[in-house]
């Protein structure tokens, strides 16, 4: 693909994923309240929840800092260069030299840190219990997501998402056990760092249950809008990320040579929404955990890459 | 030519030293000494760089030490490497004292040795022969030792430097047996003969083991690490940022020279024990400072952590080199030598930080301090720099050295052995699992100390320090920002080293383009480039927001789920914070166990919590020693009192002995 | 002659050793001290015999020493002591009298194991005057351990210092024997006044923990 | 040049003469003067034996190997020499000691500093035996002089173990005479060192082993090496600070050396056995107990008492490892240490008198209250404890080094006693040196010279090692073999 290309579809990219965002939220919320058996609001909901919070005026706590005030601006932009390091639309990338996987789980976890800070400026007693289980949950999170890169980079031989989207388009690749063993433990990590159900639930405030929510519950207006939007373009980062790694169907319409950008486009649409099914299908259908036992489920998810790597390390010395 | 300046410019500190000792009671020599030691560092951190760059090398023989011997220097471009970081640490380290010395209330029991250490450090990098080598590495620890008492009021602090002196020792004597297999029975001390003399491979095994030991009881490796969290929190925080950024690093550079330079050639299953001890330091040590809230405490266990990185980095290099794997080796060692360099930096910076938290509000208890964020402003940011460099995050210095040591270990599919196929991804997720609770520990440290709100009148009234502190801390954290946006100037800086250490080096790219672990891969990472990105979108949201949201702030109390409390000890503190990662990881590596006491209906009196934390090391290790000692010696005692007859019979008994033995040899 | 000159020595230097048996028999002081005075003499006769034999007049001056000081003198110094101050006339023995004869035996067997194997090149007079010197030695090393008496101790010693003496007249030529002999004359004379300056009654081993507690500032 | 006496000759009688002359002085201000200029007389002399060094023959001989240990041994006396003039003075005032026993005091001060020169400096072993004899009686009449009920215990159980030693010495000389005297004949020559040296190949090695083992029991005893240590301890903190110096400093290295004089012998001697594995074990033994006992001393001239016998073994341990880097080492360390253990001896004696006792639990916070004398036994201690930049860190590094690549687990064996003693020091000197100060603070009145002197010695030979002295040392490695 010619730089010029390139460029084009980092820009679009980088413009694209945080206007589709809140509308892969909506998308989640919609299909949960059907499954429910409720109607539920629209799926443009997200979106005028945006507005609304923009137009209201935003309240600090009095010894807020300047550090709370940043924090939110801090976040969205790390979350979205972040967002910007997966190539959606066919393995090139202009921005791609720019990082790899581990920069990009660099860049959420710099997201995080900011956030979990956040949590504990005003010193309230919810911001603390969110940031230490955050930094908890995060602490487990994080090797998981790493041996999944390791797995990766050893089936592609590279940590560069471009690179691994190539090769897990290109035929040359065959069935993997250890990609299926990925697959299984990227899904538990995301479900983790969006803070989903089982983990937690985006949509309580519930003391003792909430992790993400009690973080930023000193938040409002234009800065609540803001941490919303992150936490949206997190989940859709998260769901391209399975999309562009283990769904490459794109590679099988390639009429002549590159295929169309509309049909990659339309056919990326349809993975996130099928993702965004299963997602709903998922947490509907599961309760969530108690605090404590989160670890567990994280440390299922670090043996499962773990063993992906252990498996394609003996598959490889055959 | 260039060594003999280094060599005068340690002359020059020991001089100094020697002036603060003779004249110090006379007339207050604070600022003198410390601008004289920032000069003099300045000086040879020129001479350091300016080796780096033009790669030359000098050796040099003083007609001292052992006459036969004589004392040897060389400076060579590992050597200078590490005078890079010595001289680094020493020159913000005495402009931060020009400040912060102020504050110390006995300064004669801290200026003759502050020099005297830093000359000491010097000629270990620079030494050349076993002797010269142990001899200055000793006068290094001795110096030290004499900061680390220097408050000898508080017993705690006599406690750690007896501690920190015996395992001193314990180290010196572990080197010098290592040295005493290099130098062989006829005693060729210098390291030029030890390189070319071929010892048989379990010799070799012998002396890595013991290096590690030795070396590593300095540097802090688990489980030889006890005495550095006594030590480091107990000296001036401008020493500690020494000892812990430093010092630490003189330690690593001695497990380099000898590893790398002097033994030849190693076996690939030694590098594992290298890598593995250093996965397990790196995990412990962080869990051990999750666990503090003495802010200087924490920071010197954090100190175990990073050790333990950059022992996995040099135990990768190792075992690329023993299998000949130049390129990959060249990654590894690049990656742990870089790792070495930001750790000095954003650890001496964390240590200033909190030397000027304790100097504004005296004291080191985080449980104690809070909202400084408000009174601190300066330091404050400073410190959050140094706290997000110290937990890997992009775009800053910590992350780019991680991120090397990363795609060293993503090379270890190269291997041809198992063991090393294995253990690497196992270390890898060791390593990860380091860096995540490392973020956790610094959320906590600069959560609890600066933000949220006071928790004593200290902190609600604590002041900014002074400018020279404020000065070192902003030179250390622009170094650290720079590393991190360009850390291909620096990894071309560290390609000489690579080159002596594993016979290849790093591809040098351009330092604002993208970093690229080896030819071959395709894995790159521009700090400069992401943060380039960062501060456009920061841009565009801000914009957007000037555009879009309503602008308008209100300031009000804390909604806190609508019950806002007033007093601060409703904050989440450092223990609280810590404790789910307890509950998780706790339990098995402190065997920790609360004990909640709830009292029942109508009891008004406050509900408690105990927490019990165990260290095995000290428990399984170092207790048993000092109790063995103290039986023996109980035992022996009564040799003391025995009546003078039963003494004759020991002599008469001795001489009947060997007579007989004669007899009977005859 | 020469046998005679042997047999002479030979008997000289037996009677020295038997007379160290002797004393470990003994198990009252004035009958130890007796007998070293009898094992003095002895030597006396045996150093002058010396002198006879190696053409060594300078030796008598030892055997007059070892007669006078020792043989006359520091007996009655030490009955006079043992009267003055009281002390007990029984000996208490470490181990009964069986046993210590028993070890004797064995130290004699081994220096005579020993130092005939050893000195089989130098003469004869050498050979037989060392090994019974050097069972003196010991035998009067083992009276020291196995008495607990001060005065016992005392006498132990000298009669090992006999066997040294006898030993320097025994070595062909040495020269100093007397320069030796007299210096130990006065180590000697030191020790007994030490006894008299010190005032050591019983024993002086009475060292035991508790005593320490009081005074060596070792042990509180 | 032409001198009515030789040095040598000079160093052994000039104390001979002045110990007479200071027996009829009446003033003890104007004895100590005296001694202490004949003290510094002495020592001119002895270095003077740099310069003209006389011709060996007669009684004495001058070599290599002595030269060192007369010229430290006068340096210390007259440092010594010093420091007691003040000691004795404070002695006087508090009334321990009466004008009487002082002129006695310092007449055996000078009788025995000829005794220890004479043995260093004879050529003739008989004579060495007779002059380590009366250093004996000497010391022991010292170490009574309180005339407390522990000085005189302690004198008394010094005089008898030494005594027997003794004794046993001589019947090893004797022994070595009768190995000496088939082969170089009857007569003086049989006792002479240069002599016996030069005909040492053709001795009876079996005597020459009986002699050693003798000779080793007996000048050990003196030396202080487990299990013959008993004396030392007591009769170092009984006595008089400045004869524990002494004692420490050179009476120790007078046995040494006596001992190395005769394990050149058997070195010389292709038949005898090789002493090592006992100056070994006896060496260890004396590292790990003194290392051990350390711990649980209370009183502070005990306590570096057992340091001197832990050092005693070190040296012991370097001489019986044998080659050219170890001799050289223990050499190296027997000077160091008297130097470094007088000074630190020294030292005490300010502490104890300014504290007014002896326990260590009494003196604590010297750098606080007396900064100069404070840290000058911190150093002093750093130094003994084998710790750069000072002389005993150079011979242990060498005993160690050169240990292991000979005889690995007995260096490892080596390592653990010097640890177990490091801890012991450092532990007593955080009490000492550190913390709150208590008790008197009144400032010591006494001269640090000394001190300062011994200090400034060792840390130049840490530095810098004279290459003449060097050479001395290397060639008398060479003769132990």
């Amino acid at each position: 693909m010619a730089v010029s290309e390139a460029i084009l579809a980092q820009v679009m990219q980088a413009a694209l994923l945080p206007a589709l965002a809140p509308l892969l939220t909506g998308i989640v919320r919609k299909i949960k309240a059907r499954l429910q058996l409720r109607r539920g609001p629209s799926i443009f909901q997200p979106y005028r929840e945006l507005a609304r919070l923009l137009r209201k005026e935003s309240v600090l706590a009095n010894n807020a800092s300047w550090l709370f005030e940043t924090a939110p601006l801090a976040v969205l932009a790390f979350t979205w260069v972040a967002a910007c390091l997966v190539p959606v639309f066919g393995p090139e990338l202009a921005l791609g030299s720019a990082g790899d996987l581990i920069a990009l789980t660099g860049l959420l976890a710099s997201a995080r840190f900011v956030l979990t800070l956040a949590g504990l400026d005003v010193g309230t007693s919810f911001g603390g219990i969110g940031s230490s289980r955050e930094v908890m949950i995060a602490a487990v999170a994080e090797p998981a997501m790493l041996m999944l890169i390791f797995a990766l980079a050893l089936i592609a031989g590279s940590t560069h998402l471009s690179a691994i989207a190539a090769f897990v388009e290109s035929p040359a690749l065959g069935l993997r056990i250890s990609l299926g063993l990925g697959f299984v433990g990227l899904i538990m990590v995301a479900i983790a760092e969006n803070g989903r159900i089982p983990v937690d639930n985006p949509a309580t405030h519930l003391e003792l249950t909430m992790v993400h929510e009690a973080m930023v519950l000193e938040y409002s207006g234009r800065h609540l809008a803001l941490i919303e939007l992150a936490s949206s373009l997190n989940l859709l980062l998260y769901v391209s990320l399975i999309a562009v790694v283990f769904l490459p169907f794109s590679a099988n319409l390639a009429i002549d040579g590159a295929p169309p950008f509309a049909v990659v486009f339309a056919l990326y649409l349809a993975k996130v929404f099928g993702l965004a099914v299963l997602l709903a299908f998922f947490e509907v259908s599961i309760a969530k955990m108690r605090v404590f036992r989160v670890p567990q489920f994280l440390g299922a998810a670090l043996m499962l890459t773990l063993l992906a790597v252990l498996l394609r390390l003996v598959s490889r010395s055959l | 030519m260039i060594l003999d300046a280094v060599l005068l410019c340690t002359a020059a500190l020991i001089f100094v030293a020697i002036l603060a000792a003779a004249v110090g009671h006379r007339a207050p020599l604070t600022a003198p000494v410390y601008a004289a030691s920032a000069a003099i560092s300045a000086v040879a951190l020129g001479f350091g760089v300016c080796t780096l760059v033009t790669g030359s090398t000098g050796a040099l023989r003083l007609p001292i030490g052992l006459p036969w011997l004589g004392a040897n220097f060389r400076i060579d471009a590992l050597a200078a490497f590490f005078l890079v970081v010595v001289n680094l640490g020493g020159v913000a380290a005495s402009v931060f004292a020009l400040g912060y010395g102020r504050h110390e209330d006995h300064p004669r029991r801290v200026l003759p040795f502050f020099p005297a250490f830093l000359a000491g450090m010097n000629l270990v990098v620079l030494a050349d022969d076993a002797f010269s080598f142990l001899f200055c590495w000793e006068f290094m620890s001795l110096t030290s030792w004499a900061l680390v008492v220097s408050h000898d009021r508080e017993p705690a602090n006599l406690r750690a430097g007896y501690i920190y002196l015996l395992m001193a020792g314990f180290g010196t004597l572990v080197l010098l047996l290592a040295f005493g297999i290099l130098a062989g029975p006829q005693g060729a001390y210098d390291f030029l003969s030890m390189r070319s003399q071929h010892i048989d491979p379990a010799m070799a095994a012998l002396v890595l083991v013991l290096a590690l030991i030795g070396a590593g009881s300095k540097a802090g490796i688990v489980p030889l690490h006890v005495w550095l969290p006594l030590a480091h929190p107990a000296a001036p925080s401008h020493v500690s940022a020494l000892m812990s950024g430093v010092m630490t690093k003189v330690a690593v550079y001695a497990f380099v020279r000898i590893a790398f330079d002097l033994v030849g050639p190693v076996d690939w299953r030694l590098s594992m024990v290298v890598i593995a001890v250093g996965g397990v330091t790196a995990v412990l040590g962080v869990l051990y400072a999750l666990m503090e809230h003495d802010l200087k405490r924490l920071l010197a266990y954090h100190t175990v952590e990073n050790i333990g990185i950059i022992f996995v980095g040099l135990g990768l290099a190792l075992a690329f080199r023993a299998d000949g794997l130049a390129a990959a080796a060249a990654l590894a060692a690049t990656a742990a030598l870089f790792h070495v360099f930001n750790h000095s930096l954003f650890k001496s910076l964390l240590f200033f930080g909190s030397g000027a938290v304790l100097s504004a509000t005296g004291e080191r208890d985080m449980e104690k301090l809070g909202g400084l964020i408000h009174r601190m402003p300066k330091t404050a940011i400073l410190f959050l720099i140094g706290a997000a460099a110290i937990s890997a995050l992009p775009p800053l210095n910590g992350f780019a050295s991680e991120w090397l040591t990363f795609q060293a270990v993503f090379l270890s599919p190269q291997f041809p052995q198992w063991g090393l196929r294995f253990l690497s991804p196992a270390t890898g997720a060791l390593l990860a699992l380091a860096a995540a609770l490392a973020a956790a520990c610094f959320v906590k440290a600069f959560g609890v100390t600066f933000l949220g709100r006071a928790r004593s009148d200290a902190a609600a009234k604590a002041n900014e320090t002074d400018g020279a502190s404020l000065t070192a801390m902003t030179l250390l954290a622009g170094l650290c920002v720079v590393a991190g946006l360009f850390p291909g100037l620096f990894t071309a800086a560290l390609a000489p080293v690579a080159q002596q250490l594993t016979a290849a080096q790093m591809p040098t790219t351009a330092p604002w383009m993208p970093l690229v672990p080896t030819a071959t891969s395709a894995n790159s990472y521009g700090g400069v480039f992401l943060l380039l990105l960062l501060l456009l979108a920061g841009a565009l949201i801000a914009l957007a927001l000037r555009l879009f949201a309503n602008a308008a702030t209100r300031r009000g109390p804390a909604w806190d789920c609508g019950y806002p409390d007033p007093s601060p000890a409703t904050q989440y503190t450092a223990e609280s914070f810590a404790q789910p990662i307890r509950r998780v990881f706790g339990t098995i590596a402190f065997a920790a166990r609360e004990d909640v006491f709830m009292p029942g209906p109508g009891d008004l009196s406050a509900a408690r919590i105990h927490v019990r934390l165990i260290d095995h090391v000290w428990e399984g290790l170092f207790a048993p020693i000092a109790l063995a000692v103290n039986r023996i010696a109980d035992a022996m005692n009564p040799l003391q009192f025995l009546t003078i007859r039963r003494y004759l019979m020991l002599v008469f008994l001795s001489l009947v002995i060997l007579l007989t033995v004669l007899a009977l040899w005859l | 002659m020469s046998s005679l000159n042997f047999d002479t020595s030979h008997l000289l230097a037996g009677g020295l050793v038997l007379m160290s048996f002797v004393m470990l028999y003994q198990d009252r002081l004035p009958s130890l001290i007796n007998t070293f005075a009898l094992q003095s003499a002895i030597l006396a006769l045996a150093v002058a015999w010396q002198a006879l034999v190696q053409h060594a007049p300078h030796l008598l001056v030892t055997a007059v020493i070892a007669a006078a000081l020792k043989a006359v003198v520091i007996p009655l110094v030490l009955r006079y002591l043992v009267r003055s101050l009281g002390i007990h006339r029984t000996i208490e023995t470490v181990a009964g009298i069986g046993p210590t004869m028993l070890a004797g035996m064995m130290l004699v067997a081994l220096s005579m194991g020993l130092m005939l194997r050893a000195t089989a090149t130098s003469d004869i007079f050498a050979r037989e005057d060392i090994a019974f010197a050097l069972s003196v030695v010991l035998l009067g090393l083992l009276v020291m351990v196995t008495r607990r008496n001060a005065v016992g101790q005392v006498i132990g010693f000298m009669s090992l210092e006999n066997g040294l003496v006898l030993a320097g007249t025994g070595a062909h030529g040495m020269p100093m024997v007397v320069e030796i002999s007299v210096a130990f004359s006065i180590l000697i004379a030191f020790i007994v006044i030490g006894i008299f300056l010190f005032r050591i009654r019983e024993r002086f081993d009475t060292v035991d923990v508790a005593a320490l507690d009081r005074f060596r500032g070792d042990r509180q | 040049m032409t001198l009515p006496l030789d040095p040598a000759q000079a160093t052994v009688l000039i104390p001979a003469g002045t110990a007479a002359l200071l027996l009829i002085v009446p003033f003890y201000r104007l004895g100590a003067a005296i001694n202490v200029f004949a003290a510094l007389l002495t020592l001119a002399a002895a270095l003077a034996l740099f310069v003209v060094r006389p011709a060996t023959g007669g009684l004495l001989g001058v070599d290599d190997l002595n030269i060192v240990f007369v010229v430290i041994n006068t340096l210390v006396g007259f440092t010594t020499s010093i420091f007691s003039a003040g000691y004795i003075a404070h002695e006087i005032e508090i009334g321990r000691l009466t004008t009487a026993s002082l002129r006695f005091y310092h007449a055996m001060y000078q009788f025995l500093m000829a005794a220890m020169n004479l043995a260093l400096l004879t050529n003739i072993t008989g004579l060495m035996w007779v002059s380590v004899e009366f250093a004996t009686l000497t010391t022991v009449l010292m170490v009574s002089l309180y005339r407390t009920r522990e000085a005189l215990e302690a004198a008394w159980k010094y005089f008898i173990l030494g005594s027997v030693g003794i004794a046993l010495a001589l019947f090893g000389t004797i022994l070595v005479y009768m190995a000496a005297q088939p082969v170089v004949g009857e007569g003086l020559p049989a006792m002479t060192w240069s002599v016996l040296v030069a005909h040492a190949a053709k001795f009876d090695p079996a005597l020459l082993n009986i002699a050693f083992v003798f000779l080793m029991l007996g000048y050990g005893t003196k030396a202080g090496l487990v299990p013959l240590h008993a004396w030392l301890p007591d009769a170092h903190a009984e006595g008089p600070t400045p004869i524990s110096a002494v004692l420490s400093g050179l009476l120790l290295n007078v046995a040494i050396y006596a001992i190395l004089r005769f394990k050149i012998l058997l070195a010389a001697n292709a038949g005898a056995f090789a002493p090592g594995p006992l100056l070994m074990t006896m060496g260890l033994l004396s590292v790990l107990f003194a290392g051990f006992m350390l711990y649980r001393r209370r009183d502070i001239k005990r306590f570096f008492a057992y340091s001197s016998i832990e050092h005693m073994g070190i040296i012991a341990f370097a001489f019986g490892l044998g080659g050219p880097l170890a001799n050289f080492a223990g050499l190296l360390h027997m000077a160091m240490h008297s130097l470094t253990k007088s000074g630190i001896f020294f030292s005490v004696g300010h502490m104890t008198r300014i504290k007014g006792s002896q326990r260590i639990a009494d003196i604590t916070g010297l750098t606080s209250s007396h900064p100069l004398l404070g840290w000058i036994f911190v150093a002093s201690v750093a130094a003994i404890a084998g710790l750069p930049p000072f002389g005993v860190f150079t011979s242990e590094f060498l005993v160690v080094s050169s240990a292991f690549a000979h005889r690995p687990l007995l260096a490892v064996v080596l390592v653990v006693g010097l640890l177990v003693s490091l801890g012991a020091l450092v532990l007593r000197v955080n009490s000492l040196a550190f913390g709150e100060p208590t008790g008197s603070v009144e400032p010591s009145r006494m001269t640090h010279l000394p001190m300062l002197l011994h200090l400034a010695i060792v840390l130049g030979a840490g530095i810098f090692l004279p290459a003449a002295i060097a050479g001395w040392f290397q060639h008398v490695a060479q003769m132990l073999g």
